[in-house]
């Protein structure tokens, strides 16, 4: 075994051998100072290890770990938002009894999410994805209050759905291979070919849409993101939301192509994208506008890969895993900073201000930032036509909402008494925030082919800069708008879902008369003899 | 004999139906009794002598004491759960006919000529030295089954302990009514001299005719049961070692045996062919007393008094 | 076509061991007394268990059957037992979960003030081991009687086990438990007749050659298999079980919705498998399949009602039960591949033995915190893991394996469903299999909120419970867990003993 | 016609039939006691039915195959016992609601 491989599978088990070590009580009590170094081993893969799959364990156990350049991408910018993230909850958790047990369900979040990135095998995906699934709800409920419950309950829900839909897409597609537990890539090849292909291909994009929160599958995000605790909310919206990314990249056809379903994709990122602005811009509270924008980039990526399996062009997965890094580098140092934020005050307000500033407005694609730079590496994909025009529109919305959320920190920051952060809770703040600017400067010859002057060139500027302007008008005609602020409620179409409680409970309760009524004697008997008869007549008959 | 056949089963019929019918539960048992006598006699008429005196002893003997009693002490506040309604009673009533033809059906399907192990049954019948072939099935073809169902009856039994209230537990059962009517009393003192000797007749010539250990067995429970109904000698405590002991010791003996088969036989239940007949002779023996012992204690129910420390 | 017959093989003896062991302990026992009841039922634990790994690893090693022919009478006269690799599977099983069982009821026995030998201990014991052997005389019977005394002598081990705290709704339970069981059986042994009249033998290895499509048949296997539906309480005959299962102490009805229902299933199993001739088995199997699912959504619902913990594991048990229902038209074999060839009926096979353990532990979860907090009402448990981590924990990963969330016995084996569904096409069953795990998420979910929510007014417990006692219930969710590392198809443990019967399957 | 009237024949159609009655008896009655008394006229006819099969298995030597009647024989005494303990619950239960009258509510208390 390979050193490089040996990396790779630290990056995987180092995390979860720290959460199995919390079963000892005297770890658990300290376990809070390691979850900064729990995701390093993956960092270090990310950089360190070159492309490759590397095989553990002999047959019936066998594990595959994948390193492929969006793994490395998305691997890398995750593994360093979870420990800046770590860091923080680290220091913020520090007086908080209940820190150990929230500290578990990180470290098993963060191996299940990171693991996904890079494990190159059927049932190990599956695995991995449920246990960042489920290990979430440990995160989001975290503070207990009734909020945070009812987003957990609504969140595990889904997520069991989402499981249930992924693994009969899993089975549908390795059905017929005659490997127990297949290869992604070599069951995804004969994809195509199958008869269930339509079918399989369906049943993935629910289940992954489910996860980053598509429309109409985005209910739980904007109750979730913000009901965690801050370090959480970064993570859940910076990292975990990527699963769905990584599961499309991975699992849809992009060498053969899939037209249909390509535009099925294009559709509902669209809406997803237009309809995250313009529920987020309604939204009172700045948690809860970050965690509608977070939807509405996944749309934005949902049309990524929408094009790439239209035409068929594989280069996409790197692309979105481009945009994806860049969006979850500056979701996670958003939701830091708003953190930041409410704990500063006087002089430093405003210097924070102003990078939170920079932040949000990265991501409607602010000139010379990792926004402006990851629409411009996917600009070609999109030609001249319609889509072109309504990727632009759409971040001129990113930028109307993000115009909307400073606004509102501002309000918020706005009696904020003089004061200033931790300084173990600024620091990974400002690494994040660094390495926003950084990565994806550094990462842009590598997956667009261009060079990194052709940004600075003015024709460029000028393509990122207008969509914003577009949109700051925009945010001047809607911030006049009359009772513009809570008139959807969070959560938007849960609350359709909460009006057919009446007739969920009504079908249930008819269910427990059914079985009320099967239970009495005489019918149980009636049954019993009916059933003979049945199950007689009918071998009778073919006899 | 086609027309007596016909008039019993007739009546057989008559008599199940009108247990079913019937609204008064008293009349209905009594009824129920009469029914098991003479199901007895079908069993003569199918060639069964054994089956018959089984079917005799326990069907109309003890299960008789059993349901008479529990009609007495149900009395008034028997149990009235779930009537069925009008048409549930006429869909169950066509569903079980609908059982019965399938049944009947399949009764006039079977194939001819009719399989049987009779033959089978005689060829092997001398290997146990007995004469009666369904002492050989129960003692020795199918000794498992047997042996199982010893067990079968004192796991009921102590199931039916195991209702005693928790201070009665370990207690003797109390089977003496209120007041010991006069006829009662009269036949506790008479019966049981004849009762012990039919049994241990039967017992002993149950290897070679009909008969057997359950028929014997059952008979000596009756005895023992109508002498402690009588009052003349009082229930035993169910932690009498002594009890204890003949319940136990039928199918201790039968395993022992059986496990002496590994060392001495073709295995487990395996008899050595030279000591067939005394050891199930033997096993009988002990057997007669289990079972006996087991079927009075069944019909005496859990402890009604506490267990004298 | 040379008739098969069974013959003695090396280590057929430990097959009479395996039924006959405990219940020389329940005559010890009742020879000796009360008092005595704990040790010997201890000693055979440890005999049992060995008798049971022996027996596996036999069938390993020999990779054949084992075989014993009782009194060295042949059948169809005299008797035969057989273990083949799904035997040997219950046979472990079932040791495992009793053993585990029993070690959780004598600590907790050891926790009551009383000496030994109280009424409610001492029938505890006799009945768990009559139990054992008969689960264990159900499992290697190849006699249709032998089978009906075994069924019955299970019936009545089971139904005191149901009553045991003497209240009038127990006993209200056991006597229904009792009647419908008792209905059941007696449909079975008139159907075991009809078989003997029309072709002269019981015995279901001379069966699987003999059975034809005749009347006499079909109706004996209709009986048969209604009366065993009965015993099994599948959905719509389940009106027994929710009560009895939910009013039994708690490790009583471990056993009873661990080990207790799957006897009958096994024999359906066997006799849909053996007995009957093909075309008839697959008409069968497709009524089973429609019971089993409409067991699985309809008493998952039913589950997710419950307000009482015990009555939720309970209607789930009926739930769980219909997994293996579904198994007959997804193992139907083919002209090359027998239905034990068949992944689904591996499936099956995993899902039996992954919910036993992992129902066993979550009765027993579900008893330690009813002692500990005095009642079983879902909605005032919150918090209670903090209370008691072990049993949370033992909730939890037993959980798993019903919602079949990996990794877990229960995770595979609904995985081999699935894929068996999909390769058959049969969608219906499919979304039978993925509903029965959202809802059992839901359920399992629900107690899971519960044990980890931080209510306002902390949840304290009544009484103390020692650590030994949680983690009986924590070793058989973890063992629920493991069963999905066993490498099951390459290894081929559950087709031993089964290709000598391709003769039945030939066309 | 004569086939019919053969005791092998004839008694088991009577045991098909006690076995309807057996069965309507034990589902529709609302006594319980009764129900248990159902249960063995069930029983009854299940027995007469395998009487029947002994009956048409008479071979040379022999009035009637002795298998099935040793079944019988066993079948027998596990029905008794059956009825026994059905019995002893139901009486238990007749006392247990007596007593639940004169002290309610003490049942409630425990699990």
């Amino acid at each position: 075994m390979s050193s490089a491989g040996l990396l790779l599978a630290a990056a995987l088990f180092f995390p979860l051998v720290l959460a199995i070590c919390c079963l000892s009580a005297r770890f658990r009590a300290r376990v809070l100072a390691v979850v900064v170094i729990a995701p390093l081993p993956a960092l270090a893969a990310a950089v360190l290890v070159p492309e490759g799959r590397f095989a553990f364990f002999p047959a019936p156990f066998r594990l595959t770990l994948v390193l492929d350049q969006p793994g490395a991408i998305l691997l890398g910018g995750a593994a360093l938002l979870w420990s800046a993230a770590g860091a923080y909850a680290a220091s913020l958790m520090a007086r908080d009894p209940a820190a150990p047990r929230f500290a578990i369900w990180w470290l098993l979040t963060l191996t299940g999410s990171l693991g996904l990135f890079i494990v190159g095998d059927v049932v190990n995906f599956y695995l991995l994805f449920t246990l960042a699934s489920l290990a979430a709800y440990g995160l989001i409920v975290h503070e207990q209050s009734a909020s945070a419950h009812r987003a957990g309950v609504i969140y595990v829900g889904l997520a069991l759905l989402g499981e249930a839909f992924l693994l009969i897409a899993l089975v549908m597609l390795s059905a017929m291979h005659p490997d127990a537990n297949p290869q992604i890539r070599s069951v995804v090849a004969e994809l195509p070919a199958s008869p269930m292909r339509d079918g399989t291909l369906a049943l993935f994009i629910i289940g992954f849409a489910l996860k980053m929160g598509l429309v109409p599958l985005h209910v739980w995000l904007p109750l979730a993101h913000p009901a965690a605790p801050t370090p959480a909310s970064a993570v859940l919206s910076g990292v975990v939301v990527k699963a769905g990314v990584i599961g499309l990249i991975r699992f849809l056809p992009f060498e053969a192509g899939a037209p249909l379903w390509g535009s099925v994709l294009i559709g509902v990122g669209l809406v997803t994208a237009y309809s995250g602005v313009i529920v987020g811009i309604t939204q009172p509270r700045a948690k809860t506008v970050l965690a509608y924008s977070t939807m509405s980039q996944m749309g934005l990526l949902a049309v990524l890969l929408g094009v790439g399996l239209d035409t068929a062009d594989p280069a996409v997965t790197n692309l979105t895993a481009y945009y994806a890094v860049h969006h979850m580098l500056v979701k996670g140092a958003l939701f830091l900073g708003v953190g930041i934020l409410a704990t500063t005050g006087g002089r430093r307000l405003r210097l924070a201000l102003l990078l939170t500033a920079v932040l949000a407005l990265s991501l409607g694609g602010m000139p010379l930032t990792s926004g402006a730079l990851a629409k411009l590496a996917t600009k070609p994909l999109f030609g001249y036509g319609w889509l072109a025009g309504a990727m632009t529109l759409a971040g001129a919305g990113s930028t109307a909402l993000m115009l909307h959320f400073l606004l509102i920190l501002r309000r918020d920051t706005a009696g904020n008494t003089a004061g200033s952060p931790a300084l173990w809770q600024l620091l990974p703040w400002l690494v994040v925030a660094a390495a926003a600017f950084l990565i994806p400067w550094s990462l842009y010859p590598a997956v667009s082919g261009e060079t990194v002057s052709g940004l600075l060139h003015p024709e460029a500027l000028w393509k990122v800069t207008w969509p914003m302007l577009l949109g700051a008008v925009a945010m001047l005609f809607v911030h006049r708008l009359p009772q513009r602020l809570g008139a959807i409620p969070e959560g938007d179409i849960i609350v359709l879902a909460q009006a057919a409680q009446p007739v969920a409970r009504r079908f249930s309760d008819r269910i427990g008369g059914i079985d009320a009524h099967f239970r009495r004697w005489p019918v149980a008997g009636f049954v019993l003899i009916a059933l003979a008869i049945l199950l007689g007549g009918v071998l009778m008959l073919q006899a | 004999m086609a027309l007596f056949d016909l008039a019993l089963v007739a009546l057989l019929l008559m008599l199940a139906l009108r247990v079913v019918v019937e609204p008064d539960e008293r009349s209905a048992i009594i009824t129920f009794l009469a029914f098991g006598l003479l199901l007895g006699l079908a069993w003569v008429r199918l060639a069964a002598p054994d089956v018959a005196l089984t079917e005799i002893a326990i069907g109309g003997g003890v299960t008789g004491i059993l349901l008479l009693r529990a009609e007495a002490a149900l009395r008034g506040r028997g149990k009235q759960a779930e009537p069925a309604t009008r048409t549930g009673k006429l869909a169950v009533a066509a569903g079980s006919a609908a059982i019965s033809a399938g049944l009947g059906f399949a009764v006039l399907t079977f194939s001819t000529p009719a399989p049987t192990l009779a033959p089978a049954a005689a060829q092997a019948l001398p290997a146990t030295g007995l004469g009666n072939p369904v002492t050989a099935v129960l003692l020795a073809f199918r000794a498992l089954d047997t042996l199982l169902e010893k067990v079968v009856v004192l796991l009921a039994l102590i199931g039916v302990w195991s209702l005693a209230p928790d201070a009665l537990w370990g207690g003797a059962p109390d089977l003496k009514p209120a007041a010991v009517p006069g006829p009662l009393a009269y036949l506790g003192r008479v019966l049981p001299p004849f009762g012990v000797v039919i049994g241990v007749y039967m017992f002993w010539v149950g290897a070679d005719a009909p008969g057997g250990t359950f028929q014997a067995g059952t008979v000596l429970a009756a005895m023992w049961l109508l002498v402690m109904m009588a009052g003349l000698h009082p229930p035993p405590d169910t932690t009498r070692w002594l009890l204890r002991l003949v319940l136990a010791g039928g199918p201790i003996l039968f395993l022992a045996i059986a496990f002496l088969g590994f060392a001495f036989a073709d295995g487990f239940l395996a008899y050595p062919k030279a000591l067939a007949k005394p050891l199930i002779l033997a096993i009988e023996a002990a057997l007669t007393l289990s079972v006996a012992a087991a079927l009075a204690m069944l019909v005496a129910g859990p402890a009604r008094k506490a267990p004298a420390r | 076509m040379t008739p098969l017959v069974h013959a003695t093989t090396p280590g057929g003896f430990l097959l009479v061991l395996a039924t006959i062991l405990p219940v020389c302990a329940v005559l010890a026992i009742l020879a000796s007394g009360p008092r005595s009841a704990a040790r010997i039922a201890l000693a055979t634990f440890a005999a049992g268990l060995a008798v049971a790994i022996a027996i596996a690893t036999e069938l390993i090693s020999s990779g054949k059957a084992l075989s014993y022919v009782v009194g060295a009478w042949q059948p169809p006269l005299g008797i035969a037992l057989r273990a083949d690799g799904l035997s040997g599977a219950m046979l472990v099983m079932t040791a495992l979960v009793v053993v585990a069982v029993g070690l959780f009821a004598h600590i907790q026995h050891g926790l009551q003030t009383d000496a030994g030998g109280g009424r409610a201990q001492t029938t505890f014991w006799v009945m768990l081991l009559a139990l054992w052997s008969a689960l264990n005389a159900v499992f290697v019977g190849e006699d249709l009687f032998n089978l009906y005394v075994a069924l019955e002598l299970l019936t009545f081990a089971a139904v005191p086990l149901v009553c045991l705290d003497g209240r009038a709704e127990t006993v209200t339970a056991a006597l229904r438990y009792l009647l419908f069981a008792l209905i059941g059986s007696l449909l079975y042994l008139l159907g075991a007749g009809l078989i003997y009249g029309q072709y002269g033998t019981l015995d279901l290895l001379a069966l699987a050659q003999l059975a034809r499509q005749d009347p006499a048949l079909a109706v004996a296997l209709a009986l048969m298999i209604v009366g065993l539906l009965a015993k099994a309480a599948l959905f719509p005959l389940h009106l027994w079980l929710p009560p009895a299962h939910a009013g039994a102490p708690a490790p009583a009805s471990a056993v009873l919705s661990a080990l207790v229902i799957k006897a009958p299933v096994f024999l359906i199993l066997r006799l849909v498998l053996d007995v009957a001739p093909p075309q008839a088995a697959a008409i069968a199997g497709q009524m089973l399949a429609v019971l089993g699912a409409a067991s699985i959504l309809f008493c998952s619902v039913m589950a997710l009602r419950q307000a009482r913990l015990k009555l939720m594991i309970a209607y789930s048990t009926v739930a769980q039960i219909g997994y293996l229902f579904i198994v007959f038209p997804l193992a139907a074999g083919s002209a090359d591949l027998p239905p034990w060839g068949t992944i689904a009926w591996t499936g099956g096979a995993l899902q039996l033995v992954s919910h036993a353990l992992a129902k066993a532990a979550m009765f027993l979860a579900a008893g330690v915190i009813a002692e500990a907090f005095g009642h079983d009402r879902i909605a005032d448990l919150g918090g209670f893991g903090r209370v008691l981590p072990i049993s949370a924990a033992a909730f939890g990963l037993a959980g798993l394996s019903l919602m079949g969330i990996p990794p877990s016995g229960g995770f595979v084996a609904k995985c081999l469903l699935l894929t068996a569904a999909v390769i058959q096409g049969n969608p219906w069953l499919a979304a039978t299999i993925l509903a029965g795990g959202v809802l059992a998420g839901a359920y399992v979910f629900r107690v899971i909120d519960k044990a980890l929510a931080v209510p306002t007014v902390p949840i304290v417990a009544r009484r103390a419970v020692p650590r030994r006692l949680e983690c009986a219930a924590l070793a058989l969710a973890i063992a629920a867990v493991l069963i999905g590392f066993v490498p099951l198809r390459p290894f081929g443990f559950l087709q031993i003993g089964r290709d000598g019967l391709n003769l039945a399957w030939a066309p | 016609m004569m086939a019919v009237l053969q005791p092998g024949v004839l008694f088991g159609l009577c045991g098909a039939a006690l076995v309807g009655i057996g069965l309507f008896a034990v589902i529709t009655h609302p006594g319980l006691l009764r129900r248990i008394v159902g249960c063995n006229i069930l029983g009854a006819g299940i027995f007469l039915v395998f009487g029947a099969v002994a009956r048409r298995g008479a071979g040379p030597g022999f009035d009637a195959d002795p298998v099935p009647q040793a079944l019988v024989i066993t079948g027998i005494v596990v029905a008794f016992s059956a009825s026994a303990l059905a019995v002893a619950l139901l009486k238990r239960l007749a006392e247990l609601t007596v007593d639940d009258r004169a002290a309610p509510d003490e049942s409630r208390s425990g699990l």
